[in-house]
C-alpha cells in the first residue's frame, strides 16, 4: 500500500498536488527556508550591536537588516508556521476527513503565499526598505527605499492567510468524522478554528492598511500623511487592528500543540478541557479590542489609554487560564521525558516570563518608560519565539513519526533543546534590563554603559542558533534515515495516530467513526473502547 | 447537451459540497466587508474630525451620475437575481439572457464611472498631493477626494471582477453545464455581484448625498 | 538577589514621579517572580515526582477541578483589576502637568532636538531647566515620528509632525540627564541624543540673563577630573578651535557630519576647508568662510553632488560668536 | 482526479426565490433609491447624515435577505455575515475615542507659523553691500518674479520672453546693459524699468528686496565692478551720512496698493469654449499675451519656477478687467503696460490693437 509520499512520484506531482500533506509540506519547507534567512539577519543585528559605535555595518544597512529580520520573521515564518505547515498537514486527519474542504484553493494559497514572499524579497535585491516591519508613517512614505516591494509582498501573502483560514473554518464546520462533536474536538483544532476566525477578520484590515500605504506611496493620497493633512497616528490605529490579532494568530496555534502534548506524555486527560476551548474561542474575541496598548505614548488619547488599557488586562485571565491548566495536567501524571515534553516544558518556562512582562506593558504608567525600549523586544520574543517556535519544535518531532514514518533521535533532541533554552535566556533575558535602563530599541548604536549586557545578550544568539542548526542537522538525517516508526508511537488517541505512519495518500484506510473523548488517558494502560460521557 | 456534475470524493455527498462552498463564500464576503469596513472607518474619522469641510467638499460631486449608477447596479441585482433562479429552475435561454443584460448593466455602470473621474480630472479635484482646485479652498479637502478616489475605485475594481465572473458565467450556461442539479457557480457569483451592489448601496449617500 | 538585577539597575531617580513609579515597577517585578516560581516550579516538581521510570507509578484520572479553576480565573481578574488602577492614577501624575508650569517648546527634527525658551534663546539637544520647578514641554515634529524619552524623569512621548503632545517633569536631581528619540525616525535615530542639563536656582537665573555658567556634571555624579580641570583653568580661555569644537558637538553637527571621513548622510568635514566642492547641478565652489556660513544658514541652497537635501537650516540657531568658533573648528580639521 | 460516481444526485431541495418575489424587493430598492435621494435635498441637519444610513441599511438589508437568501438559508451563514459588521463596529468604536478625544495640548493649529515666528529674521542694515543671506533672498525672489521673462539661469530665454521685443537681458553676458552693471544701476532699472521695452517698473517692491535681486542678477554674470559713493548717491543712499535711504523710489499710489492687496487671490475663471485661433488678433493674442494671460484668457497662469510648487502668476481673468470695454483705455494699456504689473508691446499699430481687442473681447464673452 502506497503512502503520501511514494503515491506519485516527480517534482510535478509535488507541486501540483491537491493532498493536504503534501502542501503540508511545502509550507513546512518554505517557512524553514526563511526562518534560517530571518534567523541570519538576527545574528548580523546582534554582531553589530557586540559593542558601541560601529562594529560590522553602518546605520543605513543596520536600519535596513532589523526591518528584513521583523518583515520575514512575523510575515513570511511566524504566522504561516503552525497553521499552514503542521495544521495542513494534520488537521483533515484530526478531522477524520480525506482532505481540506477546498483543495485547490488550499494550493492556490501557497502558491500565493510563494508570489508574495517572492515580491517582498525582491526588495532585498534592490534598495531594500528601512522602515521597520511596522511601516510607521510618515516615514514609511518618505523614504526612497524600495519599501513599496515590501508592502506589495505583505498585502499579497495576507490573502494566503485569509485563503488558510477560510478553508479551516469551512472544513472544521463540514468535515467532521461521524461522532466527533464539538465537544470531542482536540484541541489542537479549537485552537486552529479560533486562530482561523482571527485570521478572516483581521487580515483584510492589513490589506487595505498596506494598500493605502501603497497607494501614499505613489499617489501622495495624503490620508496618513501629515504633510498634506492626514494622521499618523490613524495608520497606527489601522495597522494594529490587525498586527495584535495577528500575534494571537503566532500564539493560539502553539497553545493547541502544547495542549495536544503535555496529556499525551503525562498520561493523563488534559485538565479542565472546557476551559481551554471556550479561553481559545475567549483569546480570539478579546484580540480584537486591545491593540491601542501599542500606541500609549503615540499621542493617543488619554481616554483612548484608559479604555486599551483595562481591556488588555482582561486577556491576560484566558492565558492564564491555560497554562494553570497545563500545569495541573502534569499533576500526578506518568511523565515521559520524549523531546515534544521538553519542548512543552521550555515552552512552559519561556512563556511564562512573556506572559508575565505583558502585564507590565498593558499597565499604562510602567508602559510609558518601558515601551520602544529593549525591555519589550526582550517581551515580545519570550512570547513569539519562547511561545510560538518552542511550540513549533514540540509539534515537529511530536507529528514527525506521522509526517516520515521514522522516529527522530531523542539524544541529540535532548542537547539541542537545552542549548535552545539556555541560548534563549540568555540573549533575551539581559535585554529586560537593557531596557528598564532605557535602551530605545532600533538603535544602530548606543552609550558605552550598555556594553556588558549588550555583550552578553549578542553571546547567547550564538548559542541560539547553534541550537536551532542542530536540530536542523538531526531532523534532516532522521527523515531520510531514521528507524522506521509504529503508526502510533505515543498512543495517542487523537485520529491521526488510528491509521499507518506515513499516512495513506487518503488519510484512513476505512472511514473513522469517533466514539469516545480524544483526552481519555488512563493507566495501567486502557484502550480508549469504553465510551464515556463528556465529563 | 448537459453535462453532469460529480461531487468532490472527499465530501460525503452534493449536498455537503454545495453547502461547503456557499458558506466558504460567506467567510469570504465577511473579509470583502472588513477590507471596505476600512475605508468605512477611514470615512468615518475623517467625517468627523472635519464635517464642514466634507459638506463643503461633497457639493463637487456629480450626485445624477451617482444616482444614475446606483439604479444601474440596482437593476443589475434584479437582473442577477432571475438569472440565478431561471438557472434553478433548468430554463437556460432565461438565465443567458439575464446574464447577458448583468454583464450589459455593469458595463453602463463602468461608463457613467469613466465620464464622472474625467470630469474630476479635469476640475482639478485630484487626491491628496495632486489636488489643484481652486474653488475648493479648505485645506483639508484633498482628503475627501483621496477618499472618494480610493472607495470607488476599488468598489470598480471589485465591479470589473464581476463582470469577468458573469463572462465565465455565461460561458458555461451557453453549454449547458448549470442547471437544477448544480448551480452552485451561479449561486456564488450571485452573492458575490449582490455584496457589490451592497457595498454601493452605502457608498451613494455616505459620499454623494450627505458627505 | 532580584532586587539588585531589576531594582538596582533602574535609571536615577530624577523626578519625584520617578519615585512612585519606581514602587509600582517593583510591585510588579515580585508579584512575577511568584507567579514564575508557582507555574514553573509547579512544572519543574511535578515534572521530578511523577516521572515515568519511577516503579509503581500510575496516572490518576482527573479531568478538571471547578473550583480550581474559578479560583485562578477569580485571582488574576483581581489583582489585574489592582494594577490597572495602581497603573491608571501613576499615569494620571505622569502626564496632568501643574499649571504653572514653566513651558518650554520643543521641535524634533530629523536627528536633533531643538529647544525654544520663553525668553526667546533657543537651544540645540540641550534643554536648560530650572530645579525643583515643574517644567512643561509642549513638541511637534518637522518631518518624521520622533519620541522624546527621558529614562531619569520616567518620561516619554511620541513628537507627531502636525500635532502637539506635551511631557511634564520637575527634576529633583541637579545635572545632565540624557535624552534619547524612542521612536525610530530613520538613519541616524540612534544618534539624536541630547541631554536636560537641570541647573540650581543661581545657575538658572545666569543662564536666562544670557551668561555663560560653568560646566555641570552628569547627574548623580560628581564633576570628573577633567569637567573640574576645564572649570579650574577658567583663565585659560580655550581656543577658538576648542569652542568650535564644543559647538560642533552640541548643535548635533556630528549626528550627520563625521570629521573623520567616514561615510554620513552628511558630508565628512575631513580636510574639507580651502578644496573645491562639487554641486548636484554640475556647479562647484571654493569651501571658504563664506560657503560654509551659506551651508550652515541656508543648506539647502547649494547641496553637495551625491547627499539628499536634508540638512536643516540652523538660521538663528547658531549665533555669531558660535559660527565663528565653528568656522575654525573646521579650518582645523586636516 | 474526482472519482467517477454512477448516479448524478442533486443537491437537494433548496429554496428558490419567486420572481413575484424578486421584481417586489427589486422595485422596492428603487423606490427607496428615489427616496433617499429626495430627502438628502431636505435640510435635517445632523439628522440627514443618520437618514441616509437608515434608509442605507433598510436597502442592504432587503439585499442581503432575499437576493442573497439568508432568510431561507441556514442561520449559520447569516450569524458569519453579521459578525463582520459586529468587528467593523469595533474598530470604528474604539478608534473614535482616540480620534475623537484627544484632549488639551493636541492643538491643531498653524505650526510652521509658530515656528518660523519665534526665530525672526536679522534685518539688514547696508543692503548695497552684496551678503550671501541678500543673495539667496534674491534668488528666491527672482524665481517669482523674472523667471517668466528672463528664465530660470538669467540667459532671457523664459516662457514669455518668445513675445517680446526687444529681448529680455540675458544677464550671463557683460554686454548691452543699458543702465550700467554696478549694482546701484541695476538697483535703478529695478526701481524705474526700461521705457520701450517690456521691462517694468518694480517700485511695489521693498527697497531690500530690489538691492536683493540685483545682487543676485550681477551674481549670474561676472563679478560687477563696486558702486562708489556718488553712484550711491545717485540712487539716493548717503553713505557717510549713516547709509539712510534718503529718498524712496515712486511707489504706486495707496488705495491701488490697498486695492491690489485687499483683491482676493486671482482665480482661473471657468474655461469657454475654445476660440480658434485663424483671425489675425487671435494669432496676436496667442503670440504675444497667452503666455501671461492664458490661451482662453483665464488668467492665474500656473507657472513652475526654480522653486519646487507651481508658482501662480498675479493675471486676473479677462472678463473680469474693465479696459476691453472701451478701445481708448485697452490700446493705451496694451501699448505702454502698468508699472510693475504687465509690460507694454509698444511696437503695435493701430490695426493690430483692434483686431487685437475685436479677440480678446470674443474670448471675454465666451467667459461670460
Amino acid at each position: 500500500m502506497h503512502d503520501y509520499l511514494t503515491h506519485t512520484r516527480g517534482l510535478r506531482s509535488w507541486l501540483t498536488t491537491l493532498d493536504h500533506k503534501r502542501i503540508g509540506l511545502m509550507y513546512l519547507f518554505t517557512v524553514l527556508a526563511f526562518f534560517l534567512l530571518g534567523g541570519v539577519f538576527a545574528l548580523l543585528i546582534r554582531l553589530e550591536l557586540f559593542g558601541p559605535g560601529r562594529t560590522i555595518m553602518d546605520a543605513a544597512t543596520y536600519n535596513k537588516i532589523f526591518t528584513y529580520h521583523g518583515a520575514i520573521m512575523v510575515f513570511m515564518v511566524i504566522i504561516p508556521a503552525i497553521p499552514a505547515a503542521i495544521g495542513n498537514f494534520i488537521l483533515p486527519m484530526m478531522l477524520g476527513a480525506k482532505d481540506v474542504a477546498f483543495p485547490r484553493l488550499n494550493l492556490a494559497s501557497y502558491y500565493i503565499f510563494i508570489a508574495g514572499a517572492l515580491v517582498a524579497s525582491s526588495a532585498l535585491f534592490l534598495r531594500g526598505a528601512d522602515t521597520g516591519w511596522t511601516f510607521y508613517t510618515p516615514y514609511s512614505i518618505r523614504t526612497n527605499t524600495t519599501a513599496t516591494l515590501v508592502l506589495a509582498g505583505a498585502f499579497i501573502m495576507g490573502f494566503s492567510s485569509i485563503l488558510t483560514g477560510l478553508n479551516f473554518i469551512i472544513s472544521i464546520h463540514k468535515l467532521r468524522a461521524p461522532g466527533l462533536s464539538w465537544s470531542r474536538l482536540p484541541l489542537f483544532l479549537w485552537a486552529l478554528y479560533a486562530t482561523s476566525i482571527i485570521q478572516v477578520l483581521a487580515t483584510p484590515v492589513l490589506a487595505i492598511t498596506l494598500l493605502l500605504l501603497v497607494f501614499e506611496r505613489l499617489f501622495r493620497i495624503g490620508i496618513f500623511d501629515p504633510a498634506i493633512g492626514g494622521d499618523p497616528v490613524l495608520f497606527q490605529h489601522f495597522f494594529w487592528f490587525y498586527s495584535h490579532p495577528a500575534v494571537y494568530i503566532m500564539i493560539l496555534p502553539a497553545m493547541g500543540v502544547i495542549s495536544e502534548v503535555i496529556p499525551v506524555f503525562s498520561r493523563k486527560p488534559i485538565f479542565g478541557y472546557k476551559a481551554i476551548a471556550y479561553s481559545s474561542f475567549g483569546i480570539a474575541l478579546v484580540a480584537f479590542i486591545v491593540w491601542g496598548h501599542h500606541m500609549f505614548v503615540s499621542g493617543q488619547s488619554e481616554l483612548a489609554n484608559f479604555v486599551f488599557s483595562l481591556l488588555t488586562m482582561f486577556v491576560a485571565v484566558p492565558t492564564g487560564v491555560k497554562v494553570f491548566s497545563w500545569v495541573a495536567t502534569m499533576y500526578r501524571g506518568r511523565i515521559r521525558f520524549n523531546a515534544p515534553m521538553l519542548y512543552a516544558f521550555g515552552f512552559l518556562q519561556l512563556f511564562t516570563i512573556g506572559g508575565l512582562t505583558g502585564v507590565f506593558l498593558a499597565t499604562l504608567a510602567i508602559n510609558v518608560h518601558v515601551t520602544d525600549t529593549y525591555f519589550v523586544v526582550a517581551h515580545f520574543h519570550y512570547v513569539m519565539v519562547g511561545g510560538a517556535i518552542m511550540a513549533l519544535m514540540a509539534g515537529l518531532h511530536y507529528w514527525f513519526p506521522k509526517f516520515w514514518g521514522r522516529m527522530y533521535p531523542e539524544g541529540p533532541a535532548r542537547v539541542s533543546f537545552a542549548l535552545l533554552l539556555a541560548g534563549f535566556n540568555l540573549t533575551f533575558f539581559p535585554q529586560f534590563i537593557l531596557g528598564s535602563q532605557g535602551m530605545p530599541r532600533r538603535y544602530w548604536d548606543y552609550l558605552p554603559e550598555y556594553t556588558m549586557l549588550n555583550r552578553v545578550s549578542t553571546a547567547g544568539s550564538w548559542f541560539l542558533a547553534a541550537g536551532f542548526v542542530y536540530a536542523a542537522v538531526y531532523l534532516w538525517r532522521a527523515m531520510r534515515a531514521g528507524e522506521p516508526a509504529p503508526a502510533n508511537p505515543w498512543e495517542a488517541n487523537t485520529l491521526e495516530w488510528q491509521t499507518a505512519s506515513p499516512p495513506p495518500h487518503d488519510n484512513f484506510a476505512t472511514a473513522p467513526v469517533v466514539t469516545d473523548w480524544p483526552y481519555e488517558y488512563r493507566d495501567p494502560l486502557v484502550p480508549a473502547s469504553a465510551s464515556r460521557s463528556l465529563p | 447537451m448537459t453535462t453532469t456534475h460529480h461531487h468532490a470524493h472527499h465530501f460525503a455527498s452534493a449536498n455537503d459540497e454545495f453547502e461547503a462552498a456557499k458558506q466558504g463564500m460567506w467567510v469570504f464576503l465577511v473579509t470583502e466587508v472588513l477590507m471596505f469596513g476600512g475605508l468605512f472607518v477611514a470615512y468615518g474619522i475623517f467625517r468627523g474630525l472635519y464635517p464642514d469641510m466634507f459638506h463643503e467638499a461633497h457639493k463637487f460631486l456629480a450626485v445624477n451620475m451617482g444616482a444614475t449608477n446606483t439604479l444601474v447596479l440596482i437593476l443589475s441585482s434584479i437582473t442577477m437575481v432571475l438569472a440565478v433562479t431561471a438557472t434553478q429552475r433548468g430554463r437556460r435561454d432565461r438565465a443567458v439572457l439575464f446574464l447577458v443584460l448583468t454583464f450589459l448593466l455593469a458595463g453602463c455602470f463602468l461608463v457613467v464611472k469613466y465620464f464622472e473621474y474625467a470630469h474630476k480630472f479635469h476640475e482639478g479635484l485630484l487626491p491628496g498631493g495632486y489636488f489643484v482646485n481652486q474653488e475648493l479652498k479648505d485645506p483639508k479637502a484633498p482628503l475627501f477626494f483621496s477618499l472618494y478616489f480610493v472607495m470607488t475605485g476599488l468598489h470598480m475594481v471589485h465591479v470589473l471582477v464581476g463582470m469577468g465572473l458573469i463572462a465565465w458565467l455565461f460561458r458555461r450556461t451557453a453549454r449547458g453545464e448549470f442547471g437544477p442539479q448544480y448551480y452552485t457557480p451561479v449561486e456564488l457569483v450571485g452573492f458575490y455581484w449582490h455584496f457589490v451592489d451592497l457595498v454601493w448601496i452605502y457608498l451613494f449617500p455616505l459620499l454623494y448625498l450627505v458627505g | 538577589m532580584f532586587e539588585k538585577i531589576f531594582n538596582g539597575d533602574l535609571p536615577l531617580k530624577g523626578t519625584q514621579v520617578a519615585g512612585s513609579w519606581d514602587s509600582l515597577y517593583n510591585f510588579l517585578v515580585w508579584l512575577s517572580v511568584f507567579f514564575f516560581l508557582l507555574v514553573v516550579g509547579g512544572m519543574v516538581i511535578f515534572a521530578m515526582k511523577y516521572r515515568a521510570d519511577r516503579q509503581g507509578a500510575k496516572a490518576k484520572y482527573i479531568t478538571g477541578s471547578h473550583l480550581l479553576e474559578a479560583v485562578w480565573i477569580a485571582v488574576p481578574t483581581v489583582l489585574l483589576l489592582i494594577i490597572f488602577a495602581w497603573g491608571y492614577n501613576v499615569y494620571r501624575t505622569m502626564t496632568h502637568a501643574p499649571a504653572d508650569a514653566y513651558e518650554v517648546r520643543v521641535i524634533g527634527k530629523q536627528w536633533l532636538w531643538t529647544f525654544l525658551y520663553e525668553n526667546g534663546r533657543t537651544t540645540v539637544n540641550d534643554l536648560y531647566v530650572p530645579m525643583n520647578r515643574p517644567v512643561k514641554l509642549i513638541m511637534t515634529s518637522e518631518d518624521v515620528l520622533h519620541s522624546f524619552f527621558v529614562p531619569n524623569f520616567r518620561v516619554k512621548q511620541d513628537v507627531v509632525p502636525g500635532m502637539y503632545t506635551s511631557v511634564w517633569f520637575e527634576p529633583t536631581m541637579p545635572g545632565k540627564h540624557r535624552i534619547f528619540c524612542a521612536e525610530y525616525c530613520g538613519t541616524s535615530h540612534s544618534g539624536m541624543i541630547g541631554q536636560v542639563i537641570a541647573l540650581e536656582a543661581a545657575q538658572w537665573k545666569a543662564w536666562s540673563a544670557g551668561k555663560e555658567i560653568g560646566p555641570v556634571p552628569q547627574a548623580g555624579l560628581e564633576l570628573t577630573a577633567a569637567e573640574k580641570a576645564h572649570s579650574g583653568a577658567a583663565g585659560a580661555v580655550l581656543t577658538l578651535a576648542e569652542r568650535g569644537a564644543k559647538v560642533f558637538a552640541a548643535k548635533g553637527c556630528a549626528a550627520c557630519h563625521s570629521i573623520d571621513g567616514s561615510a554620513r548622510p552628511g558630508p565628512t568635514l575631513k580636510g574639507v576647508f580651502g578644496h573645491e566642492v562639487e554641486f548636484g547641478d554640475g556647479g562647484r565652489a571654493l569651501v571658504d568662510e563664506n560657503y560654509l556660513r551659506e551651508s550652515i544658514e541656508r543648506p539647502q541652497a547649494r547641496v553637495v553632488k551625491g547627499f539628499q537635501p536634508i540638512m536643516p537650516t540652523f538660521q538663528g540657531l547658531v549665533s555669531e560668536t558660535e559660527l565663528s568658533a565653528l568656522l575654525a573648528y573646521i579650518k582645523s580639521l586636516k | 482526479m474526482e472519482t467517477q460516481k454512477p448516479a448524478q444526485e442533486s443537491h437537494g431541495h433548496h429554496h428558490i426565490l419567486s420572481t413575484e418575489v424578486a421584481l417586489g424587493v427589486g422595485f422596492a430598492l428603487l423606490l427607496l433609491t428615489g427616496l433617499t435621494v429626495w430627502i438628502a435635498g431636505v435640510d435635517l441637519g445632523r439628522l440627514n447624515f443618520l437618514v441616509a444610513l437608515l434608509v442605507a441599511s433598510v436597502k442592504a438589508a432587503l439585499v442581503a435577505l432575499f437576493f442573497m437568501n439568508l432568510l431561507y438559508d441556514r442561520r449559520e451563514n447569516g450569524v458569519i455575515f453579521g459578525t463582520s459588521f459586529l468587528f467593523l463596529a469595533i474598530f470604528l468604536v474604539l478608534t473614535a475615542t482616540d480620534l475623537f478625544f484627544r484632549g488639551d495640548v493636541a492643538v491643531k493649529g498653524p505650526l510652521t507659523a509658530f515656528a518660523q515666528s519665534k526665530t525672526a529674521q536679522p534685518k539688514v542694515a547696508r543692503p548695497w553691500v552684496a551678503t550671501p543671506l541678500l543673495l539667496s533672498q534674491g534668488k528666491m525672489l527672482y524665481s517669482q518674479q523674472c523667471v517668466a521673462c528672463h528664465g530660470p539661469e538669467g540667459k532671457g530665454d523664459g516662457p514669455a520672453a518668445g513675445s517680446l521685443t526687444p529681448a529680455p537681458r540675458d544677464f550671463t553676458r557683460a554686454g548691452g546693459w543699458k543702465n550700467g552693471r554696478k549694482p546701484s544701476q541695476v538697483f535703478k532699472t529695478l526701481v524705474e524699468g526700461i521705457p520701450g521695452s517690456a521691462m517694468a517698473p518694480y517700485g511695489t517692491l521693498p527697497a531690500e528686496d530690489r538691492w536683493a535681486l540685483a545682487h543676485f542678477v550681477l551674481s549670474l554674470g561676472e563679478a560687477p565692478e563696486a558702486d562708489t559713493d556718488e553712484d550711491l548717491l545717485k540712487v539716493g543712499i548717503d553713505v557717510k551720512g549713516g547709509g539712510q535711504v534718503v529718498q524712496e523710489a515712486p511707489s504706486i499710489p495707496l488705495e491701488v496698493a490697498m486695492r491690489r492687496l485687499t483683491r482676493p487671490e486671482p482665480r482661473a475663471a471657468k474655461v469657454g469654449a475654445k476660440i480658434e485661433a485663424e483671425s489675425a488678433g487671435g494669432r496676436l493674442y496667442l503670440a504675444r499675451c497667452a503666455s501671461c494671460h492664458g490661451e482662453a484668457g483665464e488668467g492665474a497662469i500656473a507657472r513652475v519656477s526654480g522653486t519646487l510648487d507651481a508658482v501662480r502668476l498675479r493675471t486676473a481673468p479677462l472678463s473680469a478687467s474693465q479696459a476691453v470695454g472701451s478701445p481708448a483705455i485697452f490700446e493705451s494699456i496694451v501699448s505702454n503696460g502698468l508699472p510693475g504689473l504687465m509690460p507694454g508691446l509698444a511696437s503695435l499699430n493701430g490695426t493690430q490693437l483692434s483686431e487685437l481687442r475685436e479677440h480678446v473681447r470674443k474670448l471675454v464673452a465666451a467667459q461670460q
